[in-house]
């Protein structure tokens, strides 16, 4: 399936790849992408949690400078600066939130903090 | 480029107010501290009127989507300006007045108040978007002042709970999105909207959008889900709502939900919308989404005893409601030939919509925000178990009327604004011949009866009960918060005679939709009809 | 522009009424009618009507006297003079058939069709001489049983008072309306305002649990009977396209051309609607007119006070059927099957009734048995084609009827309600009673069939022309039951009114103070009628006796010749009786039918002496030779007197499983209804309930459903979008 | 002026919800019987009856143009009518409760008016949209009646009838907005010169129901589909068998004058709106289901007054009699002639009055003795005279006792039903033709009895008898509001207009029925002539759609397209 994807997409341009092919770019940034969320689903610390999080925005970058390789541009590029931009905010915003419930609480078990539900 | 800039005036302007707030807040004198609600509404005024006056600059196939969305945004960003005033640093402040020492490190008022305009800015700058990275920045614009916002709401682990669910979960999905957003991207070669548009319309004539399109696309709604609290991104909502303090999570309950449907739109403007309808995957895709939310969101809400959470799940349903009207489209069936009306375009009714549920839900989450009582650790608690409004009738006559009139606008009764709001979403449905998804809106209109009478039962019909574990409720001393509660249900009521159908006039205004032209090749028929085709080319030249 | 205050301009009808409308333009021989008899007709109903509205005032002014009652002897004299004009001027005539139409006011006026179609069914009357000849006996009936009951409901004086004569007033109007209408709708107002008196006349006493059911089942199998009238009504009018006598009657295409089909023989091309009309009437007449199998409510309905017996339940209302049929018989005639079920049912009735009347103690529930069994004589008399016949009996029969009812209500009035008549004896011999038990004896023998007696005479009637019209098995049914009457009215009359002097109080005994109901019971005496009941009686005697001479001057032919259902018996006379001429031979064979009966009761239960002819032994008023011979006869003679079990019959067939049912439905509605209602409100809560414990406040858990619910949603797009 | 028959209720319910308590009562009346007064006005001068089929007195003010929607107002005479029993009873219902509620009266009266300003505006609405809102706003009024005045179990019943009724108006609102877009599409396609766009008014729908299929009118089956959606929130509404179990609930629960007006009008906006919508809109719908629903109605007939005859609670008794009652109107209605629907029309009104008046004398006979079970009341004739009369009259109106009101509108219900049927060619003169006919009649006609047994029986119990009062309650122990063993002159002076306009209906039903002729002849005639369209065949909207697309291939979309890859 996912071979077909990459050739297809790939058919409509005028220079194509040899070598690695934008397929190569995309599996590696979709597994990225699947590890981040399978990190995120199953660790329970919250930094953890968090530097997955980063792991799945890092594989968005990884395939938006395939994209951009491939369609001879460099938005994808400028998109990443961007997106690198948006972690760091959240990064910061992640570590100063981790703090604060670790004062609240000594702990970084995201499933000691389960008062509200239902 | 004079234009682009032009179009952005009411961002500046609230992010120049966003920055005189910030230092205001830090004044070491409490009255100029004070100044910044009033400063932050009077920033979102300007803002509003410069955006009803000043032309859309983008070339997204939803031109003058911005106009709106940014008068809308200012509009009920004053009442959750005025909802919001006198929470930040409301423990502390009280201590300076007691003749504590002003402590710049400790004040968060500045701060509050600057990441709330950060958020309507980046909201407006949301509406505004004609390109992916500039849509993606402003949503998490939109988001990451939140997350602080509900931290800091109150002093309760709660707060904190909810922040981390909020902020955690937000991370998620906004790593969802951004990648449909990549592979969006990947798909067209481009990231404006408007090339996209165009890229999308030839593909679509060429037999139809290539998977990583339609992945994308998928992949972006089921991110913004989050943003909209839609079904299977929802889980965080009532507990984040709860968490937070009632005006904050009025807040929650309008800026990202208004966020996420416009970056909806915007996205799925930019396919071309071939007899009306969606392509396959994506048309049932949201049909899906749709069915999920309202259903979910209202069996859910049956059973709560908070009321915020109840409120939350209503915010679920409602986004449901409004995926209805996103699936129902532009209207380009009907409008051949003429302009859509809100009549048959659902964007312009989930437009619509969204002043209409602001105005609503803001007055219910004023309700509870204006009712508090001291508990033991000395921070006031708001009214949130649904047995602190039983029998409100008695004691706060006021406040019952505002909830029972918000919950009967929620609920859609008519003739009050919620009807209004409403009709619009059955209309383009029917029109796009989505029947039974509009009988399933019904049925679900129904369910929602029950949790909203109930609302109204416990506010008008029953008598107070007094316990002695459970002080009286008080009322909170802000001003703001009365006033809020005040406007939005007279909104409620007024809107939907004077004034609510100009808006909804307005809202069709802002939906209007452009399709891009496809560029006929060689082997390709003109795929046309030729009753679509006019409008696009006066546009497209 | 028509204001709405034009709108009630036709108010204006009400005022001006009396008014009398020519008889519509085409029609042939609408006879000359002497006069402007439109003031006399319209009194007819409305003294009546005014009548109960003084009453209903008297009860609001809580008038204590007997002012109701005067009130209402006025007006309704007033009616029966009004009616005796009419009659002359309808009749005075050189015979062919005079009709008239006189319209008080609109009722219902509706234009349905683009055509200009109505429904119109305006309070208006027709009158002809059927009309004149049922209200003769009404209204002078009812004026007479009116001045009695003055007097045998003074104990009521008061509200009750008031109340009796409002009702008694109020069903003189509806029966005006029911024989006077002019058309269906109308003669189905008076037909059930007569319903609804009878049911509040027979639930006078509410007090007494028996009378509210009495009442109750009186209404509601009239009802089953309305149903089949309101049906016919509905047929004959989608038929016909009116209800209004004047057209259905005298326009050519319409009843006149099928009984002229009918007499012609050619009865194929009579279309089914026309032969379902008669049928379904059929069925509101048996209902009214207390024949099976709706007749068990008469016996009961004598829970009321006896002038309301006599006069609604014996003489007046019982007989609507049987004008129903008698007016209605050009369209009887155009249906054989119709006749034979009218005439089967009338036999039948006529002889099960009279047997259950043999066997009966309580002197009030014979005379109601033996009504019914008259009034299948009626039946099978108009059903024979022999209109006069039936019509007649009706005259006759509502005259010593009424006096026998009124008779035994004396008797009643006098015996505290004593009514059982093994406890009774002698009466005859008491003092004061004397006009009382020759009244009564007046009436056996007309009922009892006793040469040439009004009785003797009409039933003649009906039994000869049932031979003479082909119908010899009901002719000799009937004449087996003029024997059984005469036995039981005679059984009567030996056991109560003459012989051993023996009294017994009934239940309506009140003690005096300070004493036991053992010692009133010693110290009971009878008190005897006074002037009122005396004057009356008088009258009725004298009437019943009278009123045989009306045979001979073929009275009640010329009146039916001339009405609607005149000239449909003059068939062949072919059938035979005995091999002679039924006419004739009739008059001896039912008088030795009658006879024999006598004698009989004689032998059975008459008391020693002359009044029996010597062949009675009867010493005592508890027992009688009959008793000796009951256990001979086995069950039948106690089945007979449990009526036949049909009561029972009726309860265990009929009302116990429609309670049954009732109660069915209503825990079906209970349970499964409202049961499903309730699941569905509740399914959303137990969906809810379902998914709720997804909400568990983790965030990890969260988490994985979203990234889940992804996979699903996007797994699920993918598989419908390529299926 | 109809306006102010709507907004003059609804001012005054303001103003006694500004005014202090003492005046509620007097503001009440005020109000109504301007209602009243403004009514007989426009009765009496300004609404020319002999135009009865006509929309008169229009009014209009813009609303939502986008959607062509406008508070939009005229009356035909069936309105009219309506209207009148609506103003009629007002005063009767803020009068009879001046002794029931003494507790919150303020907001009683005030919902009442409300209530009365709401129900006016259902009648006088010409625009669907305008119809829905006042339609579903009565909801609000009578559920805060219900649920803060009633008896014991008064919340759930109001909850119940709240919920019932709005969630099938709901499905209502869907069909009749299918309706509107399908007017809009025709004429955007001008398939027809129409009044262009969105519009959802009377006027427009009505003229879209007699375009043949052809034309760009429905066909037979889409309006089939759209006759179930509108009727389910009528017949929830009326409420017709199955969807009738809130009812006896919100009957019983309800405050007396609560009861009074549900029974009275509220009842009433479902026939009037299946009159107005289900045969005026989708008459070919309403041809192919009358059976359907005939049937339903009959069963209601017969099941409901069987279920009245074993209650036990007497205001629970005259509630099933409503469902059954109901029946009688829905049959008329879909007999679908003159004489079948004047004969509903007039049933409406009737039932208003008889019932209403039961329902009145049974909440009489509550305030006195605080029960309503037959069991523990009986033989009130004795303590109650003049209260006993009332009750024996009204109880034979609602037998349907020929000279009362009853008896006219259920025969011409009947008479429609039986009429209507296969009769041409069989030499009848009077049959139209239907969907029903004599069956249907004749099973109908059986309610005839079982009316009768029921009410007998409830009569039987309560009037007639020993005297049974509960335990513990002596004549003279009528306490709280000092009210006299027997009716009083108020309660006599309530009844009185009841009882006459019951005798009136019932003697003289004449002018009423003139009125009837023109609007039900043209209704008739409407349905007659749109069953020539029911043979039609339905234009095909897929062939429509291919011959718009020159390509001739719609484009349809696929995941894989195997011939482009590489």
């Amino acid at each position: 399936m996912l071979v077909d994807i990459a050739t297809m997409a790939q058919g409509d341009f005028p220079e194509p790849m040899t070598g690695l092919t934008l397929m190569h770019y995309l599996m590696t940034s979709g597994l990225l992408f699947a590890l981040g969320l399978v990190g995120f689903v199953t660790r329970r610390n919250l930094i953890i949690m968090f530097l997955c999080t980063e792991l799945m925005f890092q594989a968005a970058g990884i395939a938006l400078i395939a994209f951009s390789r491939f369609h001879l541009n460099h938005t994808g590029e400028t998109f990443v600066i961007f997106v690198l931009t948006i972690a760091a905010a959240e990064a910061a915003l992640a570590l100063a939130l981790v703090v604060l419930l670790f004062r609240r609480k000594e702990t970084l078990d995201a499933s000691s903090w389960a008062e509200l539900r239902g | 480029m004079e234009a682009k800039l032009a179009s952005l005036y009411p961002e500046i302007t609230l992010f120049i107010t966003t920055c005189a707030v910030m230092v205001l807040g830090l004044s070491p004198q409490a009255a100029l501290r004070r100044l910044c609600p009033g400063l932050a509404i009077m920033g979102l005024v300007f803002a509003g009127v410069l955006a009803l006056t000043t032309t859309p600059g983008a070339e997204t196939p939803l031109p003058m989507l911005p106009m709106y969305a940014k008068t809308l945004v200012a509009g009920v960003g004053v009442l959750l300006a005025l909802l919001l005033a006198g929470s930040a640093d409301r423990v502390y402040e009280a201590m300076i007045d007691r003749g504590a020492k002003f402590d710049a490190l400790r004040s968060n008022t500045g701060e509050f108040w600057s990441f709330f305009l950060f958020s309507m800015t980046g909201l407006m700058l949301c509406a505004g978007a004609d390109d992916l990275i500039w849509l993606f920045l402003a949503l998490e614009l939109v988001s990451l002042p939140t997350y602080v916002m509900v931290a800091v709401s109150t002093g309760r682990n709660r707060s904190k709970e909810a922040a981390v669910k909020y902020f955690f979960l937000g991370a998620l999905g906004a790593a969802v999105f951004l990648y449909g957003f990549v592979l969006i991207y990947g798909a067209a070669g481009s990231t404006d909207l408007a090339t996209i548009a165009t890229v999308f319309a030839q593909q679509q004539a060429e037999g139809g959008l290539g998977p990583i399109a339609i992945g994308g696309i998928m992949l972006s709604l089921l991110g913004l889900c989050f943003k909209i609290a839609a079904v299977p991104m929802h889980f965080y909502t009532p507990d984040v709502y709860q968490g937070a303090s009632a005006p904050v999570a009025a807040m929650l309950a309008f800026v990202p939900k208004t966020a996420g449907f416009i970056a909806i739109l915007l996205i799925l403007a930019c396919v071309r919308w071939p007899d009306g309808a969606l392509p396959e995957p994506i048309h049932a895709l949201v049909w899906v989404l749709a069915v999920l939310t309202m259903t979910v969101g209202n069996v859910l809400a049956l059973l709560q005893r908070s009321a915020k959470r109840l409120l939350a799940y209503s915010s679920i349903a409602h986004s449901g409601y409004m995926l209805v009207g996103v699936l129902a489209g532009p209207g380009l069936a009907q409008a051949a030939g003429a302009d859509a009306s809100i009549a048959t375009s659902g964007f312009a009714a989930v437009l619509f919509y969204l002043f209409v549920y602001g105005i609503s839900t803001v007055g219910a989450f004023a309700v509870l925000a204006c009712l508090e009582r001291t508990s033991p650790d000395g921070e006031p608690e708001e009214a949130d178990d649904l047995d602190d409004l039983r029998g409100l009738w008695k004691t706060h006559p006021s406040m019952a009327a505002v909830m029972a009139l918000s919950a009967f606008g929620l609920l859609g009764l008519p003739p009050l604004l919620g009807f209004v709001g409403k009709l619009p979403l059955f209309t383009s449905a029917i029109s796009a011949e989505e029947i039974p998804l509009v009988i399933i809106l019904g049925l679900n209109s129904a369910i929602a009866a029950f949790y909203y009478l109930r609302l109204v039962a416990l506010t008008l019909l029953e008598n107070p009960e007094k316990l002695p574990t459970r002080p009286e409720l008080k009322m909170a001393p802000m001003s703001g918060r009365r006033t809020a509660a005040l406007l939005s249900a007279t909104g409620v009521i007024v809107f939907a005679f004077i004034g609510g159908p100009q808006i909804a006039g307005f809202a069709e205004r802002g939906a209007t939709y452009i399709p891009k032209r496809v560029h006929t090749g060689e082997a390709a028929a003109p795929v046309d009809t030729p009753a679509d085709a006019e409008p696009v080319a006066v546009r497209d030249e | 522009m028509t204001s709405g205050l034009d709108m009630l301009t036709p108010l204006a009808d009400l005022i001006g009424s009396g008014a009398l409308a020519a008889p519509p333009a085409g029609e042939k021989a609408a006879g000359a009618v002497h006069g402007d008899i439109g003031a006399w007709v319209m009194a007819i109903p409305f003294l009546p009507l005014l009548g109960s509205l003084l009453c209903v005032l008297c009860a609001i002014f809580k008038v204590k006297s007997k002012l109701p009652a005067w009130i209402t002897v006025a007006g309704l004299a007033g009616a029966f003079v009004a009616a005796f004009v009419m009659f002359q001027q309808t009749t005075g005539a050189d015979g062919g058939s005079q009709w008239a139409v006189a319209k008080a006011f609109d009722w219902i006026n509706f234009q349905w069709g683009s055509e200009g179609q109505a429904l119109v069914a305006n309070f208006s009357f027709y009158v002809d001489s059927l009309t004149c000849l049922w209200m003769l006996f009404v209204t002078g009936l009812a004026t007479l049983i009116a001045l009695y009951a003055s007097e045998y409901m003074s104990h009521d004086k008061g509200p009750g008072y008031c109340r009796f004569f409002f009702a008694f007033n109020l069903f003189v109007f509806s029966m005006a309306c029911l024989v006077m209408g002019d058309n269906l709708l109308l003669l189905f107002l008076g037909w059930e305002g007569v319903g609804l008196c009878s049911y509040l006349l027979i639930g006078y006493f509410y007090k007494k649990e028996s009378a509210v059911a009495a009442a109750k089942k009186a209404f509601i199998m009239n009802r089953i009977g309305d149903l089949g009238l309101s049906l016919g009504v509905m047929l004959t009018f989608v038929h016909f396209g009116t209800l209004e006598y004047a057209q259905l009657f005298h326009d050519p295409e319409m009843f006149p051309k099928y009984l002229a089909l009918a007499q012609a023989g050619d009865f194929a091309s009579i279309p089914w609607q026309v032969e379902l009309i008669p049928i379904l009437l059929a069925v509101g007449a048996f209902g009214k007119s207390a024949q099976f199998p709706l007749y068990v409510w008469l016996p009961d309905a004598m829970e009321g006070p006896t002038p309301v017996s006599a006069l609604i339940h014996a003489a007046t209302m019982v007989t609507a059927g049987v004008y129903l049929v008698a007016r209605f018989l050009p369209v009887f005639a155009a249906n054989q099957a119709a006749l034979g079920l009218v005439i089967l049912i009338g036999a039948f009735t006529a002889l099960l009734s009279a047997t259950i009347a043999m066997r009966q103690y309580d002197i009030k529930r014979i005379m109601a048995y033996s009504t019914v069994s008259q009034l299948g004589y009626m039946f099978v008399g108009v059903a024979v084609l022999a209109p006069s016949g039936g019509a007649f009996h009706v005259f006759t029969h509502a005259f010593f009827k009424a006096t026998l009812f009124l008779c035994c209500g004396a008797v009643m009035h006098g015996f505290a309600g004593q009514l059982d008549l093994r406890k009774l004896s002698g009466v005859m011999s008491m003092k004061g009673w004397l006009i009382v038990s020759l009244a009564m004896l007046v009436g056996c023998l007309n009922l009892a069939g006793v040469p040439f007696t009004a009785g003797y005479f009409s039933k003649d009637m009906i039994l000869a022309e049932s031979f003479v019209n082909g119908h010899a098995i009901a002719g000799w049914v009937l004449l087996i039951t003029a024997g059984l009457t005469a036995y039981y009215t005679f059984r009567v009359f030996f056991r109560v009114f003459v012989g051993p002097t023996h009294a017994e109080p009934g239940e309506d005994l009140h003690p005096h103070e300070g004493e036991s109901m053992e010692e009133a019971k010693a110290n009971f005496h009878a008190h005897a009628p006074g002037w009122a009941i005396n004057l009356v009686l008088g009258i009725l005697l004298v009437g019943s006796i009278l009123v045989a001479f009306l045979y001979p001057m073929h009275w009640a032919d010329d009146m039916i010749a001339t009405s609607t259902a005149g000239g449909i018996g003059a068939g062949d006379h072919t059938g035979t009786v005995l091999g002679m001429d039924p006419h004739k031979v009739m008059y001896y064979v039912s008088a030795v039918f009658g006879v024999t009966g006598i004698l009989i009761a004689a032998f059975l239960h008459g008391p020693k002496g002359l009044w029996s002819l010597g062949i009675g032994n009867r010493s005592e008023a508890e027992t009688s030779r009959a008793d000796a011979l009951v256990p001979k006869v086995g069950p039948v003679a106690h089945l007979a007197e449990r009526k036949w079990l049909v009561d029972e019959l009726y309860h265990a067939t009929i009302a116990m499983p429609l309670r049954v049912i009732a109660h069915i439905s209503h825990a079906l509605d209970r349970l499964l209804v409202d049961g499903l209602v309730n699941l569905f409100g509740w399914l959303p809560r137990l969906f809810g309930r379902t998914i709720r414990p997804a909400q568990n406040g983790l965030l990890h858990s969260y988490a994985i459903r979203m990234v889940g619910g992804v996979g699903v949603v996007v797994l699920l797009v993918v598989l419908v979008t390529l299926l | 002026m109809l306006a102010l028959l709507i907004l003059l209720p609804i001012v005054f319910g303001l103003l006694i919800a500004l005014a202090p308590s003492a005046q509620a009562k007097l503001i009440g009346v005020v109000g109504t019987f301007l209602q009243l007064g403004v009514f007989l006005i426009i009765a009496l001068y300004q609404f020319d009856w002999s135009l009865g089929a006509m929309q008169q007195l229009k009014t209009t003010y813009p609303w939502l143009p986008q959607f062509g929607i406008e508070l939009s107002m005229g009356v035909d005479s069936i309105a009219m009518l309506l209207l009148g029993l609506t103003a009629f009873l007002g005063p009767i219902l803020v009068i009879s409760s001046f002794s029931a509620v003494s507790t919150r009266p303020k907001t009683y009266y005030a919902w009442l008016l409300v209530l009365q300003g709401a129900m006016a505006g259902v009648f006088c609405a010409r625009d669907a949209v305008l119809f829905y809102v006042f339609f579903e706003f009565t909801l609000v009024p009578l559920y805060m009646l219900i649920s803060l005045y009633g008896s014991s179990n008064r919340k759930a019943a109001a909850t119940k009838f709240f919920l019932y009724t709005f969630t099938g108006s709901l499905i209502t609102l869907a069909g009749v907005v299918f309706l509107c877009w399908w007017n809009a599409t025709q004429v955007a396609q001008g398939a027809y010169a129409g009044a262009g766009g969105w519009t959802f008014s009377f006027q427009a729908l009505e003229s879209l129901a007699m375009l043949s299929p052809d034309a760009g009118g429905m066909p037979a089956f889409v309006q089939t589909w759209v006759f179930a959606a509108l009727i389910v929130g009528f017949a929830v509404k009326v409420p017709l068998f199955p969807f009738h179990t809130w009812l006896p609930l919100a009957h019983t629960e309800a405050p007396t004058a609560g009861s009074v007006v549900l029974a009275g009008v509220l009842l009433k906006l479902g026939t009037y709106g299946m009159y107005r919508f289900c045969l005026g809109m989708t008459p070919l719908g309403a041809i192919e289901l009358a059976p359907v629903i005939a049937v339903l109605a009959i069963i209601g007939i017969v099941y409901a007054g069987l279920v009245c005859w074993v209650q036990r609670d007497v205001k629970k008794l005259v509630a099933y009699s409503s469902v059954s009652h109901l029946g009688f109107c829905v049959l008329g209605l879909f007999a679908l002639n003159s004489i079948g629907l004047s004969g509903s029309v007039l049933y409406m009104i009737n039932h208003g009055l008889s019932t209403g008046a039961l329902f009145l004398l049974i909440g009489m006979v509550y305030e006195r003795y605080h029960t309503r079970s037959m069991g523990e009341l009986g033989g009130l004739a004795k303590r109650m005279p003049v209260w006993s009369s009332f009750m024996v009259f009204f109880a034979m109106a609602s037998v349907g006792l020929p000279g009362l009101n009853g008896f006219v509108s259920e025969f011409m219900c009947l008479l429609g039903a039986f009429q209507s049927g296969a009769w041409t060619g069989t030499g009848s003169i009077a049959g139209t033709v239907g969907d029903l006919g004599p069956w249907f009649a004749a099973f109908a006609a059986l309610g005839l009895i079982v009316t009768a047994i029921y009410i007998l029986y409830m009569v039987g119990k309560v009037v007639w008898g020993e005297l049974r009062e509960p335990q513990g309650h002596s004549a003279s122990s009528h306490d709280d509001h000092a009210l006299p063993t027997d009716l009083n002159a108020r309660e006599i002076g309530v009844l009185i207009p009841l009882a006459v306009a019951c005798l009136f209906l019932g003697l003289y039903p004449t002018p009423v029925l003139r009125s009837l002729e023109a609007p039900t002849r043209a209704m008739a005639v409407r349905v007659e002539s749109a069953r020539e369209h029911l043979a039609v065949p339905p234009v095909d909207l897929a062939t429509d759609e291919a011959a718009d697309a020159p390509t001739g291939e719609p484009i349809t979309l696929r995941t894989t397209n195997e011939g482009e890859g590489e």
